[in-house]
């Protein structure tokens, strides 16, 4: 696709993950890995696990049983917090934007970890803690500039359209400049144009930061055009993993999808 | 109408985000200080404004404004609905008056912050709930908050140095020699205090520590993720907003009654805090204002109406009365706001300048 | 031992009248998602208006279905023009709205009636069960035990009305799904109006037993805050909560102002059920008997 | 400047900006909204950047006489690549950045363009696309590196290196760009503008340093323009009216120009701005009317009853007011008063609060519309010129403003009407050639030295100039009486609902007429009254719009009636067209201007129709979308019979 883009090592491997709710099964000995820079897309028909997959990875959900290798360390089950300071970013299927605050300022959260500034200099204001603001404001300039949202920049999200919401969340998942970003449904609910532009800004973000993205995505279109594997869960199973043509021509793939037809 | 906002462009960040951004803004905010600052004790030099006016108005209703801010940052900002607010009040009044009592040359404002910092210890450990439980289970925890420390308070002795009646004489305010004795004296200093704390949270909401509370508030598995930590944060909206109560408990004590005991800080008072910023404006720092003043006026203005109407009209009302339609208009009211402007009077000043912004256009 | 049980029984059965306050919560919580605080306030407002029709000279029996009839009224237009109003809102905001509900439904009580104490005499004698003290030597109040006794099968009425009845299956599922309780055939507002209504009987019957037990004035309504830390430790939305709940916070409260209040001096009723329910809390957010939330995102 | 002699040192742009920069090093010269804050740079930063930018050019081998294209939106270092290239005797040659690259072709080519300094990704596309055309073309230099990581394109450089490239340079040879400004001349070429031309191929307008210095001062003294002034520059580059006031001007005088963060904020921008000096084009200023009635509309009745209360008040008084004319104490009063309560608001949102001098030109300006705007106490005033005369030849003089002249000769212009009604201009403003065009530049320049404009028109008693038409557009009925299509068009244009309109006429018995809705205007008014549209098409086909449209056709007939020359032209019969004339179809010009010819050709069996009084007419055409699709629309157009009126000028005259 591009020269710029190296496809790495194993920054994620995830093996025998299995998670219960009381009795539910939503996982059942999940095993698939992340290499740096690539794009890995996860899909099934709804309710396969997509999200609670996402959610194991930075850890929302704890998984009763597995093993999540990042970076080389192992853990029985992440916490969001950590998995956040280790670079790991999202984005969320219900769109989830803290609704009484503008743009600017939801991007501006996306920085927190990078802040160094405490209440009490917070308070103050005048002096580190305004500096601090300044700098990170630039970055998130940047961001706001990257993914064309300049005009909408001090309207509070709550009274932006579906599409700029979800831009937007993406926005404030890029401040955190990650490692990786996991992008659940980005372009659910788009209309064709706005899948265009989502689709164009998750393949600059991964080709111009070099950031590793692991993507649910229901438009399969979509999905074979920008992902480089493609892992496919089924009722909490994976049934394939490997490139776009491989699982496109997979027959269990074929049948979970017709599955979900009648 | 009264905005001309062109030709009024940002070229810094820092100029951007200031915290009145519009040049009207900050000439309108510069008059109101001003008019507070050396207008009314001008006015009170020259016998237009009584002593009452300091007394039963103004000084409270600047006092009202910080526990009401306080409140807000913790219910407004930060999404953690309390009725406890008038018990980190109390632990500031009293904790302020232990401090000035058992240590010599204690300076007043010390003793006021140390009253903070301990309502702060408070309300952190009081806060601590609020990481299990959520919504109105935490608000009906925190009336858990209310009747411990009034209890606490009343029973063990230490705390109102064992005044037999409960009561306590707050001690005088002194500063560098100078004696706040006075009903505008007094005026004044609490305006400083309120000044600069209202400052501060201002400078707190817009910043970091603010971004964290509201992030908290409205989307609490979000802000988890990108990694505000629930429990810091939390908690910290409780310190503060502790604090802020406290220190309005210390000035409740010393700059506006004189004499307190713990059932002074009572559930009503808590209530009325929360109304003042229903009213006012849940989540804005100058709702807390507008809510405290529609609080501390309105039985002003209630009791004229009866007045009024026993005077002029000639209806006699049963004695009582007042104090039930009082309540009645109260309760009413929040009701009313909380259908038709669930943001309050902030929101209806917001409209309003919005509409005077795009004046002649209706939007 | 002896004086021990006697505590508890005492403990006990001011835990079923909590129950009859709590369960009136749980009513209005199951059918409308709505924490009205100002069930006390109710609970005040029935038992002001009872005493005062009787001291206006109405016989006891001609007030009750009276105040029965302004008690429906009153939960029929706070459904209708606080709560219609602000279906869909954030819980938090109706929560307040009641306690707004609260302060007003008491200005009007007062407003009405005046404030003074009044007395309501049910024609029960507050005096020790004869039988019980001549066999055990335990004084056990025979109005409590006729009120927990009224109490108890009107909870019971309520619990199988719940689970029973038409009606009572559709307020459940309004609870769960508003859709769902549509496709039933009865109308939301139809339901609300019967649960604010049932809402209203259960506030009379408890202002009735309170007030003839304390007195008609205004800490009635403190019935209510005592009644909060049964909804906490027993679930908003359980009816068995309730009761199990009251039963609970009754007997602890009682055992606890014997046993550990005189030592700290005294006055632990107030907020010993808090800190109770807040303990259990930390272990159980979701109370005892209250559905277990999976929060999703 | 405060001094009214030209200095030989400030004979260039180049030497003008060296001199602000010494002379106001830390006065803001240029803003730009970006990154959610006006960034500014002051003179001595924009020389800097000027000077990295030249001795980069210089490096990557561009030398006196080559010529620099330069394509994109109004960009900061658009303008200063201008005077980069200035600096090294280039040439700049600003292109319209909408224009679609077989479009920009022939300019490539005919500039002989070895530099292109562009906006972003989209245009290096586009010129990637005609690369292959233009074998002249060395280099392409692109300011936002946006979405070009991966063109590896040896030919491509991206601004930043560029101008490192020449920072380095210029640490090595510090004297080397001061030589080459000093090498400039007063006569030579300053900047190639390309005139759109209604007929033919563009041309490349030549102007010198010394013609635009002279048009940037007359107009600067005459309207007394300083440092402190600010201009927001949003209209195309390329467009002679954006040089003279963003760049020439600026340059001249040392005030701020600012460039808006993209085409849809130029409102917000506007207003934030607040600019002291304007320019736009009378459809700029139309639309912003047509939006303040719009939004107008949906205010309550009192605040609506009081706003058309005070535009009364503003209609009688206002433009008086502002003439400095003798007004009664009362009206003042109420002007006042309208001041604090509608005008002065009003101004504020529109952004022209501050504003003290407002031009428009381009095209003929309602009376409407510009008494609307002098009347609310902005001082808006028309010019007349041409790109050969860098715009520059009539200028209205405050206080002497009339609605239907462009005002006097500036000074140091002369002007001249011939026999045939033709404005003749001759001055320093004048082009010294059209470029490579020696037949060109000989037929519009006669020996004694005239441009001859095209554009006809007469002075009136004042010795205010009025421009009627095009002067080749000008033809006669069939009964020989004068046909000035322009001028028939543009009284249609001045109804809101008009967007544009197309006469026929000449050598014919009567005058039709081909409308344009304008879809702002008429989708409201159709919404007003509850009927229901899906698009353009649709909604041009209604006969409610008919109506409405031949009620505005009507009014003009009437007001032409009343004009001794012009009677015999009122439009008999008219049709609404399906779809919108566009200059992505050729039907108008970049800069708007209708193709009168070519619409002819294209549409024929319409005129056809027209005249031969069928009742309708059935026209399927091809359209271009902007994303380069093609598609068809069609429709079955009803043709409309119009009222006359006799001519009233006999007894009017008598």
């Amino acid at each position: 696709m591009s020269e710029g883009r190296q496809i790495g090592e194993v920054i994620l491997d995830l093996k025998n993950i299995s998670l219960r709710f009381g009795g539910v099964k939503a996982l059942t000995d999940i095993s698939f890995d992340v290499r740096e820079h690539e794009v890995r897309a996860i899909i099934g028909p709804n309710g396969a696990g997509k999200s609670s997959m996402l959610n194991v990875i930075n850890g929302v959900y704890r998984p009763q049983e597995g093993d999540i290798i990042f970076r080389g360390e192992h853990h029985r089950d992440m916490n969001t917090y950590a998995a956040a300071k280790a670079g790991i970013a999202r984005t969320f299927q219900n769109i989830a934007l803290f609704k009484g605050m503008t743009v600017l300022d939801n991007i501006m959260t996306g920085r927190n970890l990078k802040m160094k500034s405490n209440f009490l200099l917070d308070a103050l204001y005048w002096g580190p803690a305004q500096r601090e603001e300044i700098a990170h404001r630039r970055k998130v300039e940047e961001i706001i500039d990257f993914l064309e949202i300049q005009h909408i920049r001090k309207t509070p999200v709550g009274r932006l359209p579906y599409g700029l919401q979800k831009r937007v969340e993406l926005g404030r998942a890029l401040a955190a400049e990650p490692s990786i970003l996991l992008l659940d449904e980005p372009m659910a609910g788009m209309n064709v144009e706005e899948k265009q532009d989502m689709c164009r800004f998750v393949l600059d973000v991964n080709d111009q930061l070099g950031t590793t993205i692991v993507l649910i995505e229901h438009d399969m279109g979509v999905v074979m055009d920008i992902s480089d594997r493609v892992v496919v869960l089924d009722y909490g199973r994976k049934i394939a993993d490997g490139t776009p043509d491989a699982v496109r021509s997979n027959q269990d793939v074929i049948d979970a999808y017709l599955g979900v037809a009648h | 109408m009264l905005y001309r906002e062109a030709g009024q462009f940002k070229a810094t960040y820092a100029e951007d985000s200031q915290i009145f951004p519009i040049r009207q803004d900050r000439i309108g905010i510069a008059l109101i200080l001003a008019v507070a600052f050396v207008g009314t004790p001008l006015l009170s030099v020259a016998g237009l404004l009584s002593d009452y006016t300091f007394t039963a108005i103004l000084t409270p209703f600047l006092i009202f404004s910080l526990a009401a801010l306080g409140l807000n940052i913790l219910t407004g900002y930060a999404g953690q609905l309390s009725l406890g607010t008038a018990a980190f009040m109390a632990v500031g009044a009293f904790a302020s008056y232990n401090f000035m009592l058992r240590i010599d040359g204690m300076p007043i404002l010390v003793a006021f912050i140390l009253g903070g910092i301990c309502a702060a210890a408070v309300g952190i450990v009081f806060g601590l709930p609020s990481l299990r439980i959520r919504g109105f289970y935490l608000a009906a925890a925190t009336l858990a908050t209310q009747f411990f420390i009034v209890w606490c308070l009343t029973k063990v002795g230490w705390f109102t140095n064992y005044s037999s009646s409960g009561v306590i004489t707050a001690q005088k305010i002194e500063m560098l020699g100078y004696t706040f004795d006075t009903a505008f004296s007094k005026y004044l200093f609490v305006l400083s205090v309120v000044t600069v704390m209202a400052l501060l949270a201002k400078n707190m909401v817009r910043t970091n520590i603010g971004r964290s509370w509201m992030a908290i508030r409205d989307m609490d598995m979000a802000a988890e993720v990108i990694g505000f930590r629930p429990m810091q944060t939390k908690l910290m909206a409780f310190a503060v907003s502790s604090f802020y109560c406290g220190v309005a408990g210390a000035l409740f004590a010393y700059a506006y009654l004189g004499t307190v005991e713990p059932e002074g800080f009572n559930l009503d008072l808590s209530f009325r805090i929360l109304f003042m910023i229903i009213i006012g404006g849940v989540g804005s720092i100058l709702g807390s204002f507008l809510g405290a003043a529609f609080i501390v006026l309105l039985p002003i203005g209630l009791n004229m109406f009866m007045h009024f109407l026993e005077g002029s009209v000639g209806i006699n009302l049963p004695s009582g009365i007042s104090s039930s339609i009082e309540l009645m208009v109260f309760g009413g009211l929040i009701i009313f706001f909380l259908i038709v402007e669930p943001h309050g009077l902030a929101r209806l000043w917001q409209i309003g300048k919005e509409k005077l912004r795009l004046w002649p256009f209706p939007h | 031992m002896q004086f021990f049980l006697e505590v508890l029984i005492g403990g006990l059965l001011s835990g079923v009248m909590y129950a009859l306050v709590a369960l009136g919560y749980v009513l209005i919580y199951k059918a409308s998602g709505v924490f009205n605080f100002a069930q006390g306030a109710m609970v005040f407002f029935a038992a002001l208006t009872t005493a005062g029709l009787v001291d206006s000279g109405l016989s006891l029996w001609l007030a009750l279905p009276l105040t029965m009839v302004a008690m429906v009224v009153l939960g029929l237009l706070t459904e209708k023009i606080v709560l219609r109003p602000l279906v869909a809102q954030h819980e938090i905001t109706l929560f307040m709205a009641t306690i707004g509900l609260t302060f007003f439904v008491e200005g009007l009580a007062q407003a009405i009636w005046g404030a003074n104490v009044r007395s309501l005499d049910l024609g029960i004698e507050d005096v020790p069960l004869e039988w019980l003290l001549e066999n055990a030597n335990m004084a056990v109040s025979q109005f409590d035990l006729i009120a927990s006794g009224i109490a108890a099968v009107l909870v019971t009425l309520l619990a199988i009305f719940f689970s029973k009845t038409k009606i009572g299956r559709a307020l459940r599922a309004v609870a769960d799904d508003h859709q769902a309780a549509l496709s039933i055939g009865i109308p939301l507002q139809h339901l609300w109006g019967i649960v604010w209504a049932v809402a209203g009987f259960v506030a009379l019957v408890a202002g009735l037993l309170w007030g003839a037990r304390n007195g008609v004035q205004f800490a009635l309504t403190f019935v209510a805050l005592k009644a909060l830390p049964v909804l906490i430790l027993g679930g908003f939305t359980s009816v068995p909560g309730a009761i199990v709940g009251g039963l609970i916070i009754g007997a602890s409260e009682k055992l606890a102002e014997v046993y550990i209040g005189p030592h700290v001096g005294g006055g632990i009723e107030g907020w010993f059920p808090y800190v109770l329910a807040l303990l259990f809390l930390l272990v159980r957010p979701e109370g005892l008997f209250g559905e277990r939330i999976i929060r999703r995102i | 400047m405060s001094d009214n002699v030209r200095l030989p040192s400030l004979s260039t742009f180049p030497r003008l900006l060296m001199h602000h920069a010494q002379m106001r090093p830390n006065h803001p010269a240029t803003r730009e909204k970006d990154m959610g804050i006006w960034q500014t740079w002051t003179w001595s930063q924009v020389a800097e950047e000027v000077r990295a930018m030249a001795c980069g050019l210089a490096e990557l081998g561009f030398k006196r006489g080559d010529n620099l294209a330069i394509i994109g939106d109004n960009r900061p270092r658009l303008y200063w690549a201008m005077c980069a290239a200035q600096c090294l005797g280039g040439v700049p040659v600003p292109l319209y950045q909408d224009a679609v690259a077989a479009e920009m072709v022939f300019v490539l080519q005919d500039a002989g363009i070895k530099f292109a300094i562009v906006e972003d990704q989209e245009q290096v596309d586009k010129l990637l696309e005609n690369k292959s055309q233009c074998p002249d073309l060395l280099h392409i230099l692109y300011d936002d590196p946006r979405g070009l990581r991966h063109y590896n394109q040896s030919f491509l450089h991206g601004l930043d290196e560029v101008q490192e490239m020449g920072r380095i340079h210029n640490r090595n040879h510090p004297e080397f760009l001061d030589g080459e400004i000093e090498q400039g001349r007063q006569d030579d070429v300053a900047v190639m503008l390309y005139t759109s031309g209604t007929t033919g191929k563009p041309k490349g307008v030549c102007q010198t340093h010394g013609a635009f210095i002279a048009a940037a001062q007359s107009g600067c003294e005459f309207d007394k323009l300083g440092p402190d002034d600010n201009i927001l520059s949003y209209l195309p580059m390329a467009w002679v009216g954006d040089h003279l006031f963003s760049f020439a001007q600026a340059t001249y005088a040392g005030f701020t120009i600012n460039c808006p963060e993209s085409g849809d904020t130029v409102m917000t921008d506007m207003r934030e701005i607040g600019p002291s000096y304007y320019f736009a084009p009378p459809r700029v200023f139309e639309n912003l009317l047509t939006q303040v009635m719009i939004r107008m509309e949906d205010a309550g009745a009192l605040k609506r009853n009081m706003f058309h209360y005070f535009m009364d008040v503003a209609r009688r008084c206002g433009a008086e007011i502002l003439d400095g004319k003798p007004v009664s104490g009362g009206d003042r009063l109420f002007y006042a008063l309208g001041n604090l309560l509608v005008y002065g608001p009003l101004r504020n949102v529109l952004g022209m609060s501050r504003i003290r001098v407002a031009y428009t030109a381009g095209a003929a300006i309602g009376p409407d519309l510009f008494r609307f705007y002098r009347s609310i106490g902005v001082n808006l005033k028309q010019l007349y010129g041409a790109t050969e005369t860098c715009a520059a030849v009539c200028l209205q003089p405050d206080g002497q403003i009339k609605f239907d002249t462009v005002g006097p000769p500036a000074p140091g212009v002369e002007v001249k009407i011939d026999d045939s009604g033709e404005v003749l201009v001759r001055g320093a403003v004048m082009l010294k050639e059209y470029y490579k065009r020696p037949d060109a530049t000989a037929e519009s320049i006669d020996a004694q030295g005239y441009f001859h404009t095209g554009d006809a028109g007469f002075f009136d008693e004042d010795g205010h100039l009025k421009i009627i038409d095009r002067a080749k557009d000008v033809g006669k009925l069939a009964n020989g009486a004068m046909f000035a299509p322009n001028y028939i068009e543009n009284k249609l244009k001045f109804f809101s609902h008009i967007k544009e309109a197309v006469a026929f006429g000449d050598r014919k018995d009567e005058v039709c007429a081909f409308i344009n809705i304008d879809m702002g205007a008429v989708g409201n008014w159709a919404e007003r009254r509850n009927i229901a549209y899906s698009g353009y098409t649709d909604l041009a086909l209604k006969t409610e719009v008919h109506e409405l449209i031949r009620d505005c056709v009507e009014q003009a007939n009437a007001e032409l009636a009343h004009d001794a020359m012009l009677s015999d032209s009122q439009v008999h019969r008219f049709l609404i067209l399906h779809k919108e004339l566009d200059p992505d179809d050729d039907e108008l010009t970049r800069t708007r201007k209708v193709r009168r010819g070519f619409i002819g050709e294209k549409y024929g069996v319409l005129i056809d129709a027209l005249y031969s009084g069928k009742a309708s007419q059935f026209i399927e055409t091809e359209v271009k979308f902007e994303d380069g699709r093609k598609g068809k629309v069609s429709a079955d157009l009803r043709i409309v019979e119009a009222k006359t009126f006799p001519p009233q000028s006999a007894k009017k005259a008598a």
